[in-house]
């Protein structure tokens, strides 16, 4: 947990709007967690003025540039340009200099054993779910579902798959897989592999589905939230979502950034962070 | 008043007021540093002149639904509705961890009525660790029809009279800027028994999406912080110290040493540093260096001598 | 409300109120378009909703001594003090060319008294190709020990009564942002007769340069504008068009047409750009286009359907 | 006078802390004057707000791209580095994209006789006088006096003895040239060539030391202003110079974005306009 100066390896659009960031992190090998994430600064003096948070898609080595010096340790971001913030990011070039607050926040709780895990994702929500496939005991037993609009919305699948995972796609205007929601495909894999557990990150609606899914069937789920944030570091309070204890009298309010962005799905209070989160959606 | 030659010596940074010895004139703004132990991983918190804690209030308080904080062009709106952990839960829980500093623990403080404002400062009053205290009087009076104490100069005179009579500890007046005139809340606030005064708290704004067509802001309204209200708030700071006699805490925009240098230059004692650490948790480190630095460039062997140095 | 089918003809942009008659809701703020003749090289006069003067009063008017300007982060500072031709001046000089344009003419004006205001106003009000005035109550009342007739209600109520009865022409009231509740100066305007209120004006503010240690304006104090300040203008024209019923025109750093649409989406009938112009002349025009292109894009064939469509 | 939406074609640092920035401008060429300027913006969204006046170096042509292409009209300016958006500007690179609003401003009012003339520059205040030279009729009988700190500060002068022009040194420091200040020089030239004209650019202090030796002589002076501003087109009125005969009753403000940035020495309030940029100048 540090705040880095450092610079941009790489910076490449992988499909159009969707950008993939390398950037030089000594330090982060061995320390990120799946599922924990970063605050990235633009460079001092431009804006926009708060960082932006974002998932870390792989943490990886690169040769020493001679004899004598250490590897270049690097991760990758991916995402997806929507704002001001991201507008500026995908204009970075190699060697530009930028600024990494983290590993931040709470990453997935991950047991050691190799049952059936099924990873959901929605779109860029895919992000924290490669460290994670990559963490995994049993690979064989992982089946990555993954659903987006259209066929420019599902990225990087083929490098699950080298991972050894099984992939599902579906896609609303049926572009790519089948065409529909992720959930169906969840429900039928749910229905052959009852003892799953179930990992989820993606819009608030697709995670909600999930929920109820699970739920109905007893299948521990941990989702990884979004939020909007300013400190990423618990001080702002402006990222909370409403815990399943919370009351007006005896508020629960847990830290998107803090106690997450990867929470099991009950210590959340759903309800509510439905109706929070749809909120934030159409605002 | 302070010779051209740059000095190999350290300047001294220090500065006293109100009964507060701090090391250097800076710290955090409430609000921003969390309850500090949320910034120790990135930051000395001994370096610091005061640790400034999250806004107290008598029972714990649930805050604002979100969407609570949107960005603005240079500046932030929040509307996070005053969460805290409330005052007894704070000295339970939080105190032991800031009491390991030598740095001096200010804590913010409001309440939703005249006696609640009272209580809670007498509950802190008897907390050893507490250095003082600073009262946000930017709250809604719930007995008056939600009217902001600040903003009504008699009510603002009344709550601080009655905080005043519960604290020995100093006082810190904390005003809004949402007035036609700073300098008469000020005069209420020194009136009223104040060592000092802090501003500004931020100022009320709103920003619209305009494809959803909704506030940004599930609480509508917000409060404005960050570099763009910095000329407002060196103006106000301008003319409250040029209006009362106990010494001002400047906050407003301050992003680097320049910034702080402002405050410092129209007569603030010492400054707070808020939306900055969001933007970067080492901020007030590199302002502290470079305040340092801009006092060896300027021959200033003695911060002192630049506070008030306004040239008009 | 609007069919979400994109529309091939081009939206309806013309506006109406107070009697005006606006091709588009867009024009620029008084004191940054000059007379309209400067923009004249950069910009089509005839695309504009009106065309709006630097204040004028019956006297010409020296202006600050220099630096009267000053960049700020986002924004910034302006001490120009109300350099004028005079009222008599405008008319015999610079009215013959903005008759040209088919663009409604809208004259910003002040005083030093209360006399003053309705004397200028009474000779406006004579001149045919004036469509309306803007009254600018952001001015020091030299009668009343300076305090400015805008942040004192009752001062505002007689000010613009006296103006009132002197003018047959539609009359704007511009509304400083300096005040606790903007609420309570609108209601003071719409009930001495205003047919509209324009807001925000500037909001004071100060810079110092930390080397020199001297404002950054020779006035020490300015009016803040740009783009950092429209989160307060956005919040206080939301609250005025909450509060009267008159027709509201919303000003405050715009610089695109989003920021516009802030504006319009909280019920502002029309908006002023200011500062924008400066940083681009041809500003006005972008924004149109984007105006326009953001109706197509958004299904609405008539702006009026948009304006006050706030969800709240 | 128009808005150009252009490109850097080069930008380089010609000696410490001074650029060389080249544009492509076409329509420039054919009506830009001696003295003009023009207002810089970095790309839109970037900071600072507000656009940043420079004056124009020299214009010129390069060759076309391929056969039928028009040639690539440019101008050049020179700037220093001082602040924020000088900064940004030094970062800029071939091909960024700049906004350009010129040629603005009253340039110098020059005399088709090929008398004696000589121009007298203080550091960066050159910049002007380049185009001016380059625009005399006999510039053998031109004489360029320029000042500065130190060495760094001299700059250019070889291409205005291209020109045909004389040149005369001093810095303060005595680095190059004579050592002292500049307006010893101009004595001495007024002296040999008593009926010259000056043209003059650089701090006000300078200037003012200009005006009285060339009004004690009876010669005629026009003078290149410097102040802040925001418009640049005579709409803000924050760029204002006291005219001779400027009263609080009857106000004569120049605008020296409009009106000048060139002034004949006589239609200025001298006392007032020294005052005034004096405080400029502290502030
Ligand atoms: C823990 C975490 C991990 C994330 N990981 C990734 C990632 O790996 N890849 C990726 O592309 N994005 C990720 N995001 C989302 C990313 O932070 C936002 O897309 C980004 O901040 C938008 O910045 P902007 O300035 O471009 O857009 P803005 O101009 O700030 O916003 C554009 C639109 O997006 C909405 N928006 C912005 N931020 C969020 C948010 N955090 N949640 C919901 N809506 C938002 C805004 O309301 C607005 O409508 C993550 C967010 C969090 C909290
Ligand atoms: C007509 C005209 C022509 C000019 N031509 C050139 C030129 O060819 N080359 C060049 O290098 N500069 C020129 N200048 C000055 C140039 O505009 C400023 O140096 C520049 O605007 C500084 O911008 P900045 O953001 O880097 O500095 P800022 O951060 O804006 O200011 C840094 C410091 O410089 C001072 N300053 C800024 N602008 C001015 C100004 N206009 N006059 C006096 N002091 C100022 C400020 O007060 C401050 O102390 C010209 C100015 C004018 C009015
Ligand atoms: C997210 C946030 C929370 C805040 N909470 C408090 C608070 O609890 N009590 C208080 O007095 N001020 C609070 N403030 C106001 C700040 O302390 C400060 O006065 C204001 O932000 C202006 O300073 P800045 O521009 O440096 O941020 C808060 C500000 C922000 C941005
Ligand atoms: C240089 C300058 C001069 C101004 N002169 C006047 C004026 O004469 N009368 C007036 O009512 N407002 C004046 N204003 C205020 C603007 O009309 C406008 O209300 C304000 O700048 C906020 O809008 P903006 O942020 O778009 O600039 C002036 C503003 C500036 C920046
Ligand atoms: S982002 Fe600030 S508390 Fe989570
Ligand atoms: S710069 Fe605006 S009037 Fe000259």
């Amino acid at each position: 947990m540090k705040n880095l100066q450092t610079i941009v390896l790489s910076n490449q659009e992988i499909s159009p709007g969707y950008f993939r960031m390398r950037i030089l992190a000594p330090g982060y090998k061995d320390i990120a967690k799946p599922g924990q994430f970063v605050m990235f600064r633009v460079r001092r003096s431009l804006p926009p003025l708060l960082r932006r948070p974002f998932g870390i898609f792989q943490i990886g080595l690169l040769p020493a540039d001679c004899e004598g010096m250490p590897e270049k340790e690097f991760i990758e971001l991916i995402y997806k340009v929507v704002g001001a913030g991201t507008e500026v990011m995908c204009e970075l070039h190699e060697g530009d200099r930028i600024e990494l607050l983290g590993p931040l926040g709470r990453g997935f709780d991950i047991d050691d054993e190799g049952g059936d895990k099924i990873l959901v994702g929605g779109g860029i929500g895919l992000v924290p779910l490669y460290m994670l496939a990559d963490s995994l005991a049993d690979r064989s037993k992982t089946r990555l579902l993954i659903g987006g609009r259209s066929r420019e919305d599902i990225i990087t699948v083929t490098e699950f798959e080298r991972l050894g995972v099984t992939s599902h796609v579906t896609t609303e205007d049926g572009s790519l897989g089948e065409e529909g929601l992720i959930t169906r495909i969840l429900e039928r894999k749910l229905d052959k592999y009852p003892k799953a557990k179930v990992y989820s990150c993606g819009p608030m609606p697709m995670l909600r589905a999930v929920e109820v899914i699970c739920s109905e069937r007893n299948v521990p789920l941990q989702v990884s939230l979004e939020a909007l944030m300013a400190c990423g570091v618990g001080a702002c309070l402006g990222c909370v979502v409403k815990g399943r204890e919370h009351s007006e009298q005896n508020p629960e309010y847990l830290c998107t950034c803090r106690q997450g962005p990867v929470f099991h799905s009950y210590e959340l209070d759903w309800e509510r962070v439905e109706k929070n989160i749809e909120q934030e959606e159409s605002s | 008043m302070s010779s051209n030659i740059a000095t190999d010596n350290k300047p001294n940074l220090a500065v006293e007021f109100a009964g507060l010895k701090l090391k250097t004139p800076l710290m955090p703004a409430s609000g921003t540093f969390g309850y500090g132990q949320e910034f120790a991983p990135y930051l000395d918190l001994n370096q610091l002149g005061a640790i400034v804690t999250k806004g107290l209030s008598l029972n714990p308080k649930a805050g604002n639904p979100t969407p609570r904080i949107a960005e603005t062009v240079s500046g932030m709106l929040n509307a996070i509705g005053l969460q805290n952990v409330g005052v007894d839960a704070f000295i339970s829980e939080k105190m032991p961890f800031l009491e390991q500093f030598d740095s001096p623990v200010i804590v913010n403080f409001f309440g939703n009525t005249q006696e609640e404002y009272g209580e809670v400062a007498a509950r802190l009053n008897d907390v050893p660790g507490v250095a003082a205290l600073e009262m946000n009087i930017s709250c809604p009076n719930v007995k008056h029809g939600g009217i902001v104490f600040g903003t009504d100069p008699k009510a603002a005179f009344d709550v601080i009279t009655t905080v005043r009579k519960r604290l020995t500890k100093p006082l810190i007046v904390k005003l809004t800027p949402n007035v036609t005139d700073i300098r008469i809340t000020a005069r209420a606030a020194e009136d009223a028994g104040a060592d000092a005064i802090s501003l500004i708290n931020t100022i009320t704004g709103m920003s619209v999406d305009v494809r959803t067509r909704k506030p940004r802001i599930a609480n509508v309204i917000g409060g404005l912080s960050g570099p763009g209200i910095r000329p407002i708030a060196v103006r106000m700071t301008h003319q409250v110290v040029q209006t009362v006699k106990i010494p001002v805490i400047g906050i407003g925009g301050i992003m680097r040493a320049e910034d702080a240098l402002e405050f410092l230059i129209v007569g603030a004692k010492a400054v707070q540093v808020g939306t900055a650490n969001f933007v970067d948790p080492n901020a007030m480190q590199t302002i502290l260096a470079d305040l340092e630095n801009f006092c060896i460039e300027q021959g200033i062997e003695d911060i002192n001598d630049l506070i008030g140095s306004l040239q008009l």
